[in-house]
C-alpha cells in the first residue's frame, strides 16, 4: 500500500488537523469527536445542515463546509459511518433555532447512526436521503439504492435555501426534491485500498472495469471489458435517463465527478463525451460541474450525474458559495 | 463466579475473539462489503476493554446497556448501531441478574427484536440476524454449550449460500451468493466466547 | 494503460474540447491550433500573460485562465512543449496592445520554442522563466533547474499584477522576483502512463518512492524507501529551505500539490505534516494552497513549495481572481 | 535522381526509419527522458511526408527549409526548434544545390550550428550533437557512405557513456550513463536513411 500518511491509525486525525489548518478562516474542527463545523458555529434562525458518512470521499462532506452549504460535516473512519455523538455534538454546535436538516446518504449504516442521533437529539430534526445511484435497482433488495455524487448537488441547493431563510419543512422538502431529479451512475478503472485494510478492496485485471461501481469500491452492475469515454458516457447516461426521464425541455445539471485517482484531463475528456451523448439525445446540459468532488480514496475512475433543474433550483445552485472545495461569487 | 469476574471474564473473551479475527472479518467483508468489518468491531471492543473496570463495578443489566452504547458512539458503520441495540436492549431486559436459560433466552429475545427494528431487517437476508436467531432458538430450547456453538456454526455457513437484501452486501445481488457474511461470523466469533466463559464458570 | 479515453491520438483534442465546453463562460479554445483564451480576447492597455507547456499537467495552464490570471494558454502534447504557430496565435489572440509576457517552464524544449515564438512575434514581448524546483542542483548540468509548482503562484500574482495595471517590465520583473523567492520538490509514489507510450515512463517498487521527482515522471534526487509523510515533508521542506533560506520573519506561502492519483485526504495529511514541520522551524505560514494545481497525468505523489511573499506579493496573491481552477473573490 | 526525386526519396527514406523506430526511440527516452521523443519525430516526419509533393516541387534548399519550419511548427518538444533548426539553416545554406562532398559537409555544418545555437550546446552533452558532428567530420574529410554509417553507429554508441548535461536527461545526472540519448539515435537513424538514398541514386 502506497499512501502519503504516517500511521494506518492516524490517517483521519491527521488529515483533518490539515483541513482545518488549511481552512481556519472558513471552518473550525474538533478530533474528538470528530467535526468540521462553520467559522462561527449556527447562524441564528436559519436551519443547520449536518452531512457526514465514512471519510475518503474527499472533498464530500467538510469541504462544502461554509457559506451557502453546510453547517457541519462529521467524518467517520474511513468509509465507515460516524457515530451519533458526532453528530450531536454537530448538532448542539451549530443549531441556530430552526432546526437541524440531516443529509444522509442511503447506507444502512449512516441511516442507522443518523436515525439514532436523531432520536436523542432535544430539538426539531429532519433527514434528506439521498439515493441516486441507479447502477442497483432498487427491486433487488429492500435495501434502496445508494446514495452517491448527487448528494453534492443537494448540499449546494439545499444550502443555498436555507441560507436565504427557508424553514425546515421547505429545506426539507427541497432536498427530497433534487434527490428525486437525480440520477448518478460511476465506473472504476482501479480499486482503492483503505488504509486499515492495507490491500485493495477488490481485484480487478488489467482490460477490465467495474461498471456501476459504488463509491466504497462496491462492485455494481456488472464487471465488463473496457469500454471507451463515449461508450462509458453512453452506458451512464442511457442507465441515468431510464431512471430521471428528462425531457428535452428540460434544464439539466451535468455533474463529471472523479473518484479520486484520475486526472482531470481524463475527467474533462469524458465530460466532452458526455456532452455529445447529451447533444444527440437531444438533451439540454444548463450547468456543468467537472472535477474530484465525491471520491472514493485513490480510485480511478468517475461517475455521471444529471439532476433536472427546476427554476428554483437553478436559481439556488448559481447562488454564491464559499466552502473550500467549491466556490462562487463570494 | 459472581457478576464482576464474570463481566470481565465476559469483556475479556468477548475483546480477545474480535482482536484475533479482525483481520478474517475484514477480508470477509472486503468479498461482500466495503472491507472494515474488522476495524469496527476491533474499535468497539477496544473500548469496551478500556471501560472493563467500570462495567465490572455494575449490575448485568447496566454493563450490557453500557457497552452496548459505547459499541453505538465508537463502531460507526451498520455495526455499531446494530450490536449496540443488541447490547443496550438487552441490558434493559436484564433489570434482574437472568438465573436460568429461560431468562437468557429472553434477553437475547429482547436483543434481538431491537436490532431488527433498527436495522428493519429479520433471519434471510444475510445478517448478524441468521446466526443471532437460530442461537437464541437453541438456547431457548434448552440447548447446551455444545449444541449452542454448533448451532452458531451451522447458522453461519448457511448465511454462504444466502442472497443478500441488507446491508451493503445488497447491492452485490447474485453475486453476494458463496461468501459467508461478516456480521454472522462476528456473532458467532463472540457467541463461542460467551459459551466458553459459561463453560468454565 | 487504463484511461478514460477514447483513442490515444484523440486525448488532447477531446480533453480541450471539454474543457473549453464545462467552462464556456470563461475562456475560448481553438484545436488548430489548440489554445485557450481569455472570453473576449485582449483587455485593451493590459499586458497580456501566455502561458503553455506540455499537457499532462492539468489544471495547469488551462484552468488559470480568466480574470486575474493568464489571457491564454498553450496546451502542447502530453509531455512536450507546444509549438511556436500556437504561441503565436495566442499573441495574436490576446495582445491587448501593451505587450505579451510569456510565462515559461524552464525545460529545454518550453525554452526554446517559446523562443522562437518571441523572435517570429511581432511586438513587445518578455519571458519569464520558473526554475523553482530544488531537487536538481543547478551545478551538476547547464540546463539549470526545472519549472513546476511554483509556476502556479507565479502566475497567479503576475495575473494580478498585469490586472491592476502593471507594465511588461514590471510585470515581468515580478514574475522573476515571485520565481527567485519560491522552492518546490516533490516526490513520487507510483508513475504515469503518457497515453501515447502506452506503458509507465518508469519502474517502481511496491516500497520505493522518487524523492525529488519531475512532474514528467523523470527521476529527481533518489529512489529509496517509502518515507512516512513527517518525513517526507522534513526531506522536502529541508531541501527547499536550503535554496530559498527563509527567515522566521517572512511570510510564507505554503502550496501542497498532488500530482494527480493522489487523493485530497492524503494532500491535507501531507499540509498536516509541512506545517508541523514548518512550526518546528520557526517558519510563518501566511497563506496555503492544498490540491492538484501541477500534476503529472495520474501519478500519486505530491510536492510542496514555499514561496517567500513580500507584502505587494501576497496583496497580489489575495487579489480577486476567477479562472476554472482557481477562483476567489469573484 | 533528379531533384524531384531525390527530394522524394528522402523524404520517404527518413519518414519511413521514424515510423519504423518510433517505438524504440520512445523507450530510449522513457529511459532517460520523458518518453515522448518517438512521438515527436513520428508527428514531424508525418507531416512531412503530408507535403512531399510541394517538397518535390522546390529546390532542395528550399524543400529543407520548408520542412525545417515543419519541424518547428509540429513537433514541439525540444526536437522540433532542434531539428527545424538545423533543416531550416541547412536549406538557407543550400542556395544552390551541393555539387561534391564539400558543398554536403559546409551545408551540415551549417544545421549543426544553428542546433548548437538553439541549444546552447555542443558536443559532449549526451545530445543528437554527438553523432551530428562527428558525421559532419567525416563527410568533410570526403567519407563514403559506408564510413559515414558507421561513424554515426559508432558515435551513437558513445553516447552511452557520457553524463548528460543538456535536455531532459541532465537531470538525471549520473544516472544518465548507461543508456544510449534518444535524439543521438534519431539522428543515426536520419543519417542512415539519407545514406542509403545517396548509395541507390
Ligand atoms: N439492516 C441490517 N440488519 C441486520 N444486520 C445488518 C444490516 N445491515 C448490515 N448488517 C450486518 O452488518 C454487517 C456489516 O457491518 P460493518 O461492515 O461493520 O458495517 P458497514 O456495512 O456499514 O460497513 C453485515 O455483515 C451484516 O451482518
Ligand atoms: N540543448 C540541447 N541541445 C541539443 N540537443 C538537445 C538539447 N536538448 C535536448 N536535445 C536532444 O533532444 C532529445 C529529446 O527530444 P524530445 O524527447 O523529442 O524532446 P523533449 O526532451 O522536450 O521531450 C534528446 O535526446 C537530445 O538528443
Ligand atoms: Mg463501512
Ligand atoms: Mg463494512
Ligand atoms: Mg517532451
Ligand atoms: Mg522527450
Amino acid at each position: 500500500m502506497k499512501k502519503l500518511i504516517n500511521n494506518v491509525d492516524d490517517v483521519l486525525t491527521e488529515s483533518l488537523a490539515g483541513f482545518g489548518r488549511a481552512h481556519a478562516d472558513l471552518v473550525d474542527i474538533s478530533t474528538d469527536p470528530k467535526l468540521v463545523t462553520r467559522k462561527g458555529g449556527g447562524k441564528k434562525g436559519k436551519v443547520a445542515l449536518i452531512s457526514g458518512g465514512g471519510s475518503g470521499h474527499e472533498p464530500m462532506h467538510a469541504g462544502f463546509v461554509g457559506m451557502g452549504m453546510l453547517d457541519a460535516a462529521c467524518p467517520g473512519e474511513v468509509f465507515t459511518s460516524p457515530t451519533p455523538d458526532q453528530m450531536l455534538a454537530a448538532a448542539e454546535a451549530v443549531d441556530g433555532g430552526a432546526g437541524i436538516l440531516w443529509i444522509v446518504k442511503n447506507y444502512a449504516g449512516d441511516v442507522m447512526n443518523f436515525e439514532m442521533a436523531g432520536e436523542m437529539y432535544d430539538g426539531p430534526t429532519e433527514t434528506v436521503l439521498t439515493n441516486d445511484d441507479v447502477a442497483v435497482e432498487s427491486s433487488l433488495h429492500s435495501q434502496g439504492r445508494r446514495g452517491v455524487a448527487a448528494t453534492v448537488i443537494v448540499e449546494k441547493i439545499v444550502g443555498a435555501a436555507a441560507e436565504r431563510g427557508d424553514d425546515l419543512a421547505a429545506c426539507k422538502a427541497l432536498g427530497d426534491r433534487v434527490n428525486a431529479a437525480s440520477g448518478t451512475m460511476g465506473i472504476a478503472l482501479t480499486s482503492c485500498t483503505v488504509p486499515a485494510a492495507g490491500s485493495p478492496t477488490f481485484e480487478i485485471g488489467e482490460s477490465e472495469m467495474e461498471l456501476g461501481v459504488g463509491i466504497h469500491g462496491e462492485p455494481g452492475r456488472k464487471r465488463v471489458d473496457l469500454m471507451k469515454a463515449d461508450e462509458i458516457a453512453e452506458a451512464l447516461i442511457q442507465a441515468i435517463c431510464e431512471s430521471i426521464a428528462p425531457s428535452g425541455d428540460d434544464d439539466l445539471l451535468l455533474l463529471v465527478n472523479g473518484m479520486g485517482g484520475t486526472p482531470l484531463m481524463e475527467l474533462y475528456l469524458l465530460y466532452n463525451s458526455a456532452m455529445n451523448v447529451a447533444g444527440e439525445r437531444g438533451l439540454k446540459i444548463a450547468r456543468s460541474l467537472v472535477g474530484n468532488y465525491c471520491t472514493s480514496l485513490e480510485m480511478a475512475g468517475a461517475s455521471i450525474t444529471l439532476t433536472k433543474l427546476d427554476t428554483e433550483m437553478a436559481e439556488l445552485w448559481d447562488a454564491p458559495v464559499h466552502t473550500a472545495a467549491l466556490r462562487w461569487k463570494a | 463466579m459472581d457478576e464482576a469476574t464474570l463481566i470481565r471474564a465476559l469483556v475479556a473473551a468477548c475483546c480477545a475473539t474480535i482482536e484475533e479475527h479482525s483481520g478474517e472479518l475484514t477480508k470477509l467483508d472486503q468479498a461482500i462489503g466495503d472491507g472494515d468489518h474488522g476495524l469496527n468491531m476491533s474499535r468497539g471492543f477496544k473500548a469496551i476493554t478500556a471501560e472493563a473496570d467500570a462495567l465490572a463495578a455494575m449490575s448485568l443489566g447496566d454493563a450490557l446497556k453500557k457497552a452496548g452504547m459505547t459499541l453505538v458512539m465508537k463502531v460507526g458503520g451498520a455495526s455499531g448501531p446494530l450490536y449496540g441495540s443488541l447490547l443496550m436492549d438487552m441490558g434493559k431486559a436484564a433489570s434482574t441478574a437472568p438465573a436460568n436459560e429461560a431468562d437468557v433466552a429472553q434477553l437475547l429475545r429482547a436483543g434481538i427484536d431491537a436490532v431488527k427494528k433498527r436495522g428493519k431487517s429479520d433471519v434471510g437476508a444475510k445478517t448478524m440476524l441468521d446466526v443471532l436467531v437460530p442461537v437464541a432458538e437453541t438456547v431457548a430450547e434448552g440447548g447446551n454449550v455444545d449444541a449452542i456453538r454448533a448451532r452458531a456454526d451451522e447458522a453461519l455457513e448457511a448465511t454462504r449460500d444466502m442472497l443478500a437484501t441488507k446491508g451493503r452486501a445488497a447491492f452485490l445481488g447474485e453475486r453476494s451468493i458463496g461468501h459467508i457474511d461478516p456480521g454472522a461470523r462476528s456473532s458467532a466469533l463472540l457467541i463461542h466466547a460467551v459459551c466458553n466463559v459459561l463453560e468454565a464458570s
